[in-house]
């Protein structure tokens, strides 16, 4: 079956065609054609699987990707060379990721339909950002290079931008979307400029003419402000991430962005958005281990994971929890990067998408029962919202990483790769920091999580009005359905091919692999290096060459440090799975202690750290530190001492200066003729020689003999300097 | 020797009575002593050969401009403007006040600057000073009138006109609405 | 010999008509009462008589040069185009006066007659070939307008202004004279056409005196032009005395002392050597701060007498610029702006006039709003003052052009940038003017019902050269270009 | 012979006394008797040139010129001194400043 | 088809003659005159668009004229467009017959309203065709009467400051200039084609030396500065730019749309007829300084912006920040840069007419600008929930005007980045910062003005009507389809640019 440009396409364009008629006929069309987003995403969503199957089963090798171009831009003209080529590359990573948004997103879409219906003005509105939302993530994710990424990655920012400010007559949505744009764009700039400096090398920014560079070693000798253009690339790639995948020091604008609807919430601030920039991450990862900045990546994630994770501790908000939960699961994302566990971390991505996208409908669903989405109003739920409860709970294991969930399946497998990267790859043990960090948030994530789900399911109502007003949920289609297809696919099973992920039944033919190692490996720049830029072009380059086999590690699908060493990294997974099976239950059970049986007080752990505790509610005071010091003192003060400068004195005085020195100079001689020369020089005559203001006042006093000097003196200034010689 | 007696006579009257006519009080007697600058230059002139230019001098300044000045003293009250206890060190008034006599020295340290330049070079200027005969410059001088310099002998008559008219369209008392 | 003098007196019919008319104009005045009748036979006559003049200088336009009366003068065509604009500036002058309140119903006839004796001056002087030629001139100028300038007996402004001006021709006529004297002691004669073969021989001592003289000279002419540092007087000047005086003073002395100037500079520095370098040098320097300091001090001006007087001073920096080039193009360009300015400043000053006349002053706040009351004088008037700023498509701006580039041509850079920097500022006060008329509110809804069908004709056709040289400049500056200096061999 | 540099100093010096004059003399009659003695200094320099380096009588010429044109200056001068003093009552120079920036 | 250039030329003068022969009572047909004129000028730039040879990179043999107008100074009336100009008189074209239409509810003097906007684009189209330095100086000057009195008489309070403000700058920009045009022309030999601008282009000053206050300078780096002047007053860059806030700040609507849209391009566009093309060795060797002067453009333009409280005066702001974009992609003097600086013109043209109109179109209704009011109140709120199709349209312009990728002004600031970044890396990574604070302060200003609640003052607003709907779309779409596929510009361009940059390329 041959891959053409109109059998692919449409998976980006249905979503977009929904987007432009919603736009334009929106509301003319009966429901505000939420039907037509829907159907359109469910239309892309039969066409991924339908690539998804081919790529599974037609070949099921590592090797087999479509790469499309076509000419966007050309500037050529004679001698002089510019082409902007825009492409379609899908590799077996693009197709999971393809699946993935897909399905999420329809799931998202169904169950908009209930939770924005009534909403007034603004429904038919939601499907269209949300449609285009859609488009563009499923143009990122199919895009073959960084620009055409880039361009989509705006573009979803500007979606998230528009569902955050989704309820624009609440000031605080604007704050939040304004917070959640800027900072992801500081980012974006970075990226922008990381692209730039790969261009400078590469020519374009194809991914695999950049992995080709690379591999050709163009990068090497190249140096950018100082440092290696690699590294600058690499890092500037990597504050893309930092921004959009929210990460520390970037992390700010994810809490906030829970003003949006839920949906949006969990489509955009959890599912996929956020993941894009662990995606680009993923794409980008020679480029990160030619940069060396994998130890800062695995830092970055590492201080993120367990940061994230304590500020979630203290939240009461139902989807702040969500949200810090999604930064320090995003955090373990990074750390698998970092430290090398490509496959882990992708898988993570796809795992988590999963059950945080259920976790955010399932919070949705709540809220939209109760209308509060603070904790110590909920209790005893469960009982309402039985359905609900369940898909969450299911979920709620699996972020715990309670084993047999996804969540472990992935989560274990970051921190197994961390494990050995940070004690048994030979490198500096102060490295065992990461896995450490990694461990420790795992635990926090479980007692969080479980703190979330017994706050809010258990107990008895804390608020009774609450509870009395919330329905008691029957099933529905538009709002259950989503839910419980979510949730079934947080079972482990689904992704690992084991119920454990550490390899105790096999479900697919080819014996032995999990289908996720199979499928997704590290890039390999070798791969690509005798690749041409004509190699390509417009045609379909499947059957043209047969690449040389991956060079990794298929077992463990491991990428970092050292990953010959097979067994080090077995014995660091399993002693990282039984840590993670402890650690997570421990969790559990701290939680359960805390909030089920109440033996402990949180007042306990509150009331010593108390500064600590103030801390963690106030997010480690990055809002303050952003907002009250760096932009409300800094930035703007400096902004308007600019405009200050630039209108008041600059333009005032250098500008409009030499006519207010004239003036000034007339009033200065005006009160020199009146006062100094009429009361101090005699006789008031004001003949006295002042040069201080010779060509203006005094020299056009009206006094005939003033004139008949400065004649002289002018003339004798002639004479005087009259070359003679 | 008549002619060293009367430059030096001559030369000394200018100076004397220039010197006079700067610094005297009195604007009436600054008048008369310009006469007497007046009588002395024509006094050059006749040392120079100028028997013309010397009698006319006399006719028109003397009897011309001199009396016009006396009347204009008259008519406008003949008064110097000198402010008492303003003077000069307080020593001798002589016609103004200190600024007034900062200013006229200023200028004319400043012309002579001009002068001193000037007067450099002109000592070295190549003259041919042998003496020639005396003899009567009015025949030659009314030649010239009528022929090199005709045109502007007839063209001043339209500037004493214009003087003329000019002087009685600003003098005539009369007044119009 | 005397008849071989009056042979070409055929060149000389303008200036001897010119001097017709003024006696008869004096005839006239003296044998009529004063009557509304008298003054407009008067006007009439002066009418006749200044059209008779310029048919006949037009006439002369197709002469060969000659110089005349044992060359005491040249009648070339630069010196009658000159004359042609002079006459025409006159012209302008004549209506104005003739209906402004400036000046006394009595004395319209005798400005008539001063202004005639002007012109004469004017015309003497553009043509003048000796020095005795050139002071008579300048002295016929000045000493007319001191009386012209204190025409408003009864103000002590104008009479001041009539004072100030006496007193300040004296001395630089002194001076001027000075200068004269030393000139022809080194050189030994007065007429032009001896001097030149013997300064090309000067040396040492000689040379240096020259050029002191020559500076010393300069004094007078740079006095008649009103440039720095002699310029003082002017604002002074224009802002006492009667507007259509001004008008005057702004057009005719100007023109005949740029005449000689361009005559005295042609004649005597055309050929290198010290004496131009210290000549040039010193227009160069002279230029530049007379565009600077005119300009400079325009703005903050209150009066529009004053303000236009800083301006003309800024434009005589201006031609200025085309002295210092001394090519081929400098008549061509002086000529050229100096039409240009001609028309601009009729424009503007019969504007100004027509408003202080009716609001007795002329003060900026007058002309507040002028679209408002009277839209064709605010959109004559603008048109005017861009062109005066040098803003295409007005013939200022082709003036301006020619002038930058006949600098330019000669290399002198700076002068040029400082040429440039000074029509900004001078663009600055012109454009306060223009806003206060279209831009600001009026003070005030009534209409200018006293401008009637002739005088909106007439600065009609006054603004359209202003206009119309600005684009079809072609013509203008051919005949310019045929008007060269003659060098009496 | 009488050296020609007197006659030069002599009108050198009268120029300078001519222009102190007028710059220091507080009357406006006062200046204008400044005025003379510089149009005669000039005049001066004519005659003594024309006797002493141009041998003609071009310089003479010159100084009846300068004598006539001088009269008739004084004459328009003083006339408009005359008239400024009927209307301001006073011939004092630095009075005569209303008309100034 | 070779008086095509004439008719774009001429026909808003003879609208403007018409319209001079209508009362001045009869508002509407002026008006109508006035939309007629400026929409048979529009079409008439389409027809030239459609006649467009893109592979020819000079000038179009097929329209050019050139008639002797001084023949003793060899000044000839010569007019031709390139793929260089032909954007921008698209452009002009465009945003005039938009300016005419919005400029319907002007009621203060329609008669001259008019007049004086068609005479505008007459010399606007004067100085994009003008082949010969005499014309495009006296088209560039003549440019600016207009100007004044549409700032000076519908203008805002401060309107006569602003409008001087305008004039001066400018002028003194140009007056410079014209220094430098005579000088190439006497550096000519004046010669036929001394006035010529393209026969001046290529160089032929670099060896010709210049003595000023006794110092020798090259004549070719001499002038290059006194061109750069003018024009990069015009641009404006920093620090030239302070004429640029007041002036827009105090313009109507349709004068500020004129102004960001069509001006200020003019003096890029000078940079890329004139400076660049004539004196290519200065050119490359002050590339730097240029690249600097646009970088502090962009972040001090952005900076002010940030701290207005006036929408109008930081929309004025952000335009001096994205011209020095423009200035940066042409220092570039790559191909990427050129073409992406050309397109930028182009885009900022659309995407900022579109705020200014936007602006325009809530000034009419609330009289008065303030995102926060001067006592600290707010100056809008909520316009969001209650101007549904003026938020929509206010979103496109806005998005589009800081470089939202999918609008205009991504693709072309994205060139001009590619194409700057080898050349000077450190000036890229600052100026990046540009589109950064570029989205901080239009967004901050969006959340001030659109979000919360409507007071009760802003639901009096009605929402757009159709006719100011009408005329924004044009822009919408321009701004989405050539944010989404800008080969349409860049195709006819970019043998133009090509053969600049070969040009400038021998000199590098």
């Amino acid at each position: 079956m041959e891959y053409t440009i109109t059998s692919i396409a449409p998976i980006f364009l249905f979503p977009f065609t929904a987007f432009v008629l919603n736009a334009f006929f929106g509301r003319k069309l009966p429901r505000e054609g939420d039907w037509l987003s829907v159907g359109a995403i469910f239309m892309s969503f039969v066409w991924a699987c339908r690539i998804f199957s081919d790529f599974i089963f037609g070949k099921f090798s590592t090797d087999y990707y479509v790469h499309k171009v076509f000419n966007w831009i050309d500037l050529s003209f004679g001698e002089q060379i510019f082409k902007i080529d825009l492409g379609i590359y899908i590799d077996n990573m693009t197709a999971i990721m393809l699946l993935m948004v897909t399905g999420a997103a329809t799931l998202i879409h169904l169950f908009s339909t209930w939770y924005m219906k009534g909403d007034e003005g603004g429904y038919g509105r939601f499907f269209i950002y949300l449609s285009l939302f859609t488009s563009a993530m499923l143009g990122l994710v199919l895009a073959d290079n960084l620009l055409l990424l880039f361009i989509f990655w705006e573009i979803m920012g500007f979606c998230s931008y528009s569902l955050i400010g989704y309820y624009n007559k609440k000031e605080r949505a604007g704050y939040a979307s304004i917070k959640a744009f800027m900072t992801t764009r500081v980012g974006d700039v970075f990226l922008l400029l990381g692209i730039l400096a790969i261009w400078s090398v590469v020519g374009n920014v194809n991914y695999v003419d950049i992995y080709s560079a690379i591999s050709q070693g163009l990068f090497e000798g190249k140096v950018v402000l100082g440092i290696s253009l690699a590294t600058f690339a690499a890092f500037c790639v990597f504050m893309g991430t930092i921004g959009k995948s929210a990460q520390f020091p970037l992390q700010v604008w994810l809490p906030d962005a829970m003003m949006g609807p839920t949906p949006c919430s969990a489509l955009i601030h959890a599912a996929t958005m956020v993941a894009a920039g662990v995606y680009l991450s993923l794409r980008m990862y020679p480029l990160m281990q030619l940069g060396d900045i994998t130890h800062f990546i695995a830092y970055i994630g590492a201080i993120t994971a367990f940061g994230a994770a304590t500020i979630a501790l203290v939240q009461t908000d139902l989807k702040a929890v969500l949200a810090f939960s999604t930064i320090s699961q995003l955090g373990y994302m990074v750390i698998g990067i970092g430290v090398g566990s490509y496959n882990a971390a992708f898988m993570h991505l796809i795992t988590h998408a999963v059950f945080k996208a259920c976790l955010f409908l399932s919070a949705g669903s709540v809220i939209h029962a109760v209308h509060t989405q603070e904790m110590p109003q909920m209790g005893g739920l469960r009982k309402k919202l039985p359905i609900t409860f369940m898909c969450m709970m299911l979920c709620t294991l699996a972020i715990a990483g309670i084993p047999f969930f996804s969540g472990f399946v992935s989560k274990d497998r970051i921190l197994g790769d961390a494990l050995y990267w940070g004690l048994f790859s030979g490198q500096s043990k102060v490295h065992f920091l990461v896995p450490f960090l990694g461990f420790a948030g795992a635990f926090l994530t479980a007692f969080y999580m479980f703190r979330m789900m017994f706050l809010t399911f258990f107990g008895t109502p804390r608020d009774q009005h609450v509870y009395d007003h919330c329905h008691k949920e029957t099933f529905s289609f538009n709002r259950n359905l989503p839910l419980i297809i979510l949730a079934t696919f947080t079972l482990g099973i689904f992704f690992s091919g084991s119920l454990t992920g550490q390899g105790i039944a096999k479900v697919f033919p080819k014996g032995g692999q999990e289908w996720f190692k199979i499928l997704v490996e590290a890039p390999q720049v070798k791969k690509f290096e005798s690749y041409t830029k004509e190699g390509f072009g417009f045609s379909d380059t499947r059957a043209e060459k047969s690449w040389e086999k991956a060079h990794y590690h298929h077992q463990s699908g491991y990428a970092g440090i050292n990953p010959e060493n097979e067994e080090g990294i077995h014995h660091a997974h399993v002693e990282g799975a039984i840590a993670s099976i402890i650690i997570a239950f421990s969790g559990v059970f701290l939680a359960f202690l805390l909030y089920i049986r109440r033996t402990i007080s949180p007042d306990k752990f509150v009331n010593p750290l108390r500064c600590w505790y103030e801390a963690l509610r106030r997010k480690y005071y990055f809002d303050e530190l952003y907002i009250d010091i760096f932009i409300k003192k800094v930035l703007l003060k400096f902004n308007e001492f600019l405009a200050f400068v630039d209108m008041g004195i600059y333009d005032r005085f250098a500008i409009d200066g030499w006519e207010k020195v004239n003036r000034v100079l007339f009033k200065a001689s005006k009160w020199f003729d009146d006062v100094v020369v009429d009361s101090i020089a005699v006789d008031g005559t004001g003949t006295s020689i002042n040069i201080f203001n010779l060509i203006l006042r005094i020299v056009q006093s009206g006094k005939i003999q003033l004139y008949f000097f400065i004649l002289l003196f002018v003339l004798a200034g002639y004479v005087w300097t009259l070359d003679i010689a | 020797m008549f002619i060293w007696v009367l430059f030096l006579i001559s030369a000394l009257l200018i100076l004397g009575t220039s010197v006079a006519a700067l610094v005297t009080k009195n604007i009436m007697h600054s008048c008369i002593y310009l006469l007497g600058t007046l009588l002395g230059i024509s006094g050059l002139y006749i040392t120079l050969n100028a028997d013309f230019v010397a009698v006319t001098q006399i006719m028109v300044y003397v009897g011309g401009i001199v009396i016009l000045m006396l009347f204009a003293v008259m008519l406008t009250g003949g008064k110097e403007f000198v402010s008492k206890g303003q003077q000069l060190l307080g020593l001798a008034p002589l016609m103004g006040s200190k600024s007034t006599y900062v200013f006229g020295l200023f200028g004319a340290l400043v012309f002579g600057g001009i002068f001193a330049k000037l007067i450099s070079y002109i000592v070295k200027l190549p003259i041919d000073s042998t003496e020639q005969k005396i003899q009567s410059t009015v025949e030659s001088i009314g030649k010239l009138l009528i022929t090199d310099h005709v045109l502007a002998f007839e063209l001043s008559s339209v500037l004493l006109l214009g003087a003329l008219v000019g002087s009685a369209i600003i003098a005539r008392p009369r007044r119009e609405s | 010999m005397i008849l071989n003098l009056l042979t070409n007196l055929s060149y000389y019919i303008p200036e001897i008509v010119s001097i017709v008319t003024m006696c008869a104009l004096l005839f006239l005045e003296a044998s009529y009462k004063a009557s509304e009748k008298s003054r407009t036979m008067v006007f009439v006559a002066s009418l006749i008589g200044l059209v008779v003049v310029l048919f006949s200088l037009i006439s002369n336009m197709s002469l060969e040069p000659v110089s005349l009366f044992a060359s005491a003068v040249v009648v070339d065509k630069f010196s009658t185009l000159t004359k042609i604009l002079m006459t025409l500036g006159t012209l302008g002058v004549v209506y104005l006066s003739y209906k402004s309140k400036d000046i006394y119903t009595g004395l319209k006839s005798e400005f008539l007659i001063m202004a005639m004796g002007v012109l004469v001056g004017g015309m003497l002087l553009s043509s003048a070939n000796n020095l005795l030629t050139v002071y008579l001139g300048i002295e016929t100028l000045s000493i007319l307008s001191y009386v012209m300038s204190s025409f408003k007996r009864h103000e002590s402004s104008s009479t001041e202004a009539g004072m100030k001006y006496a007193l300040y021709g004296g001395i630089s006529a002194g001076i001027m004279l000075f200068g004269m004297s030393h000139i022809y002691g080194v050189l030994g004669t007065i007429q032009f056409s001896e001097m030149v073969p013997l300064l090309k021989e000067l040396t040492g001592a000689n040379l240096a005196v020259m050029l002191i003289s020559f500076v010393l000279f300069f004094v007078g002419v740079g006095y008649k032009i009103a440039c720095f540092p002699f310029h003082m007087w002017s604002p002074d000047v224009y802002q006492g005395s009667p507007l259509p005086v001004t008008t005057f003073f702004a057009l005719v002395p100007k023109f005949a002392g740029l005449a000689v100037l361009v005559r005295i500079s042609f004649v005597f520095f055309s050929n290198e050597g010290a004496l131009q370098i210290g000549w040039i040098g010193l227009i160069q320097v002279v230029a530049a701060l007379t565009m600077t300091v005119g300009n400079v001090t325009a703005i903050g001006q209150d009066s529009l007498k004053r303000l236009l007087a800083f301006s003309s001073i800024g434009h005589v920096g201006m031609m200025l610029l085309g002295v210092v080039a001394v090519s081929e193009s400098t008549t061509r360009i002086i000529l050229f702006y100096s039409i240009a300015y001609l028309f601009m400043t009729l424009v503007v000053f019969y504007v100004v006039s027509t408003i202080s006349d009716k609001y007795g002053t002329d003060s900026h706040s007058v002309i507040k709003g002028l679209i408002y009351r009277h839209p064709l004088m605010a959109i004559v008037m603008s048109i005017a003052l861009f062109s005066l700023a040098g803003l295409p498509p007005f013939s200022g701006f082709v003036a301006k052009f020619n002038m930058l580039s006949a600098v330019i041509e000669s290399k002198y850079y700076a002068l040029a940038f400082v040429a440039a920097i000074n029509s900004v500022i001078s663009l600055y006060y012109y454009m306060r003017i223009i806003k206060m008329m279209i831009v600001e509110q009026p003070e005030t809804n009534e209409k200018i019902e006293t401008f009637n069908f002739i005088n909106q004709a007439l600065i009609t056709v006054y603004a359209i050269p202003v206009l119309f040289l600005g684009i079809f400049w072609e013509k203008i500056m051919l005949i310019s270009d045929g008007a060269k200096i003659f060098i009496v061999p | 012979m009488i050296p020609y540099i007197a006659y030069l100093g002599i009108s050198a010096f009268l120029f300078i006394i001519g222009l102190a004059i007028m710059m220091s003399r507080k009357n406006i009659v006062a200046i204008l008797l400044g005025i003379e003695f510089i149009l005669n200094a000039a005049a001066l320099n004519f005659v003594t040139y024309s006797k002493y380096s141009a041998h003609n009588l071009d310089g003479h010429i010159f100084a009846l010129f300068i004598i006539v044109i001088a009269a008739a200056e004084a004459a328009v001068g003083l006339a408009i001194v005359i008239r400024y003093f009927q209307l301001k009552e006073t011939v004092h120079i630095d009075e005569a400043s209303e008309l100034r920036n | 088809m070779s008086g095509l250039l004439n008719w774009i030329l001429w026909l808003p003068v003879i609208g403007m003659i018409a319209i001079l022969f209508v009362p001045k009572d009869k508002k509407d047909l002026i008006r109508t005159f006035g939309v007629v004129t400026t929409s048979i000028t529009f079409l008439l730039t389409l027809v030239l668009y459609a006649k467009f040879n893109t592979s020819i990179g000079g000038m179009q043999p097929e329209f050019l004229i050139k008639v002797p107008w001084i023949e003793q100074f060899n000044i000839f009336y010569s007019l031709g467009v390139d793929g260089i100009s032909l954007p921008m008189v698209v452009l002009t074209g465009l945003l005039f017959l938009i300016c005419t239409v919005s400029s319907w509810s002007v009621d203060k003097q329609v008669k001259s309203y008019y007049v004086l906007l068609l005479m505008l684009q007459s010399s606007v189209f004067g100085v994009f065709f003008a082949l010969d330095f005499f014309l495009f100086y006296v088209y560039w000057e003549v440019m600016l009467l207009p100007m004044f009195f549409l700032i000076g008489i519908w203008g805002g309070e401060n309107r006569e400051y602003a409008a001087i403000k305008f004039f001066l700058y400018t002028f003194f920009g140009s007056i410079i200039m014209l220094v430098g045009i005579i000088a190439l022309y006497y550096a000519t030999g004046k010669g036929v084609d001394s006035f010529n601008i393209l026969a001046l282009q290529g160089g032929h000053f670099t060896k010709e030396v210049v003595t000023l206050f006794g110092t020798e300078f090259s004549f070719e780096k001499l002038f290059f500065w006194a061109m750069f002047l003018g024009f990069a007053i015009k641009v404006p860059v920093f620090p030239f730019h302070t004429w640029l806030p007041h002036a827009h700040v105090q313009a109507p609507t349709a004068v500020s749309v004129i102004l960001a849209g069509v001006l200020l391009k003019m003096g890029t566009y000078g940079f890329l007829r004139i400076a660049f093309p004539i004196f290519p060795m200065a050119s490359v060797e002050y590339s730097t300084v240029i690249a600097v002067l646009g970088c502090i453009s962009v972040l001090y333009g952005a900076f002010c912006a940030m701290a207005q409280s006036d929408v109008k005066k930081l929309v004025a702001y952000s335009s001096v920040s994205h011209m020095g974009f423009v200035m940066m992609g042409m220092a570039a003097m790559t191909v990427q840069g050129m073409n992406g600086a050309v397109l930028q013109m182009f885009n900022h043209g659309t995407s900022t007419a579109m705020m200014f109109l936007m602006i325009g179109v809530i000034y009419e209704r609330s009289h008065h600008r303030w995102i926060v009011k001067p006592d600290g109140s707010k100056g809008y709120g909520g316009l969001y929930s209650h101007m549904p199709k003026y938020s929509i349209i206010f979103i496109i312009g806005m998005f589009a005007s800081l470089g939202l990728p999918g609008l205009s002004g991504f693709i072309s600031e994205a060139l001009i980045f590619l194409g700057i970044f080898n050349r000077f890396t450190t000036i890229t990574v600052f100026a990046v910062l540009g589109l950064l604070l570029g989205a901080a302060y239009l967004l901050w200003m969006f959340k001030r003005m659109f979000f919360g609640e409507a007071s009760a003052e802003v639901k009096s607003y009605p929402d757009m009507s159709i006719r100011e709907v009408g005329y924004m779309i044009p822009l919408c779409v321009a701004v989405i389809v050539f944010g989404i596929y800008p080969s349409p510009i860049l195709n006819v361009m970019k043998a133009s640019v090509a053969q600049l940059l070969d040009l400038l390329g021998k000199f590098s």
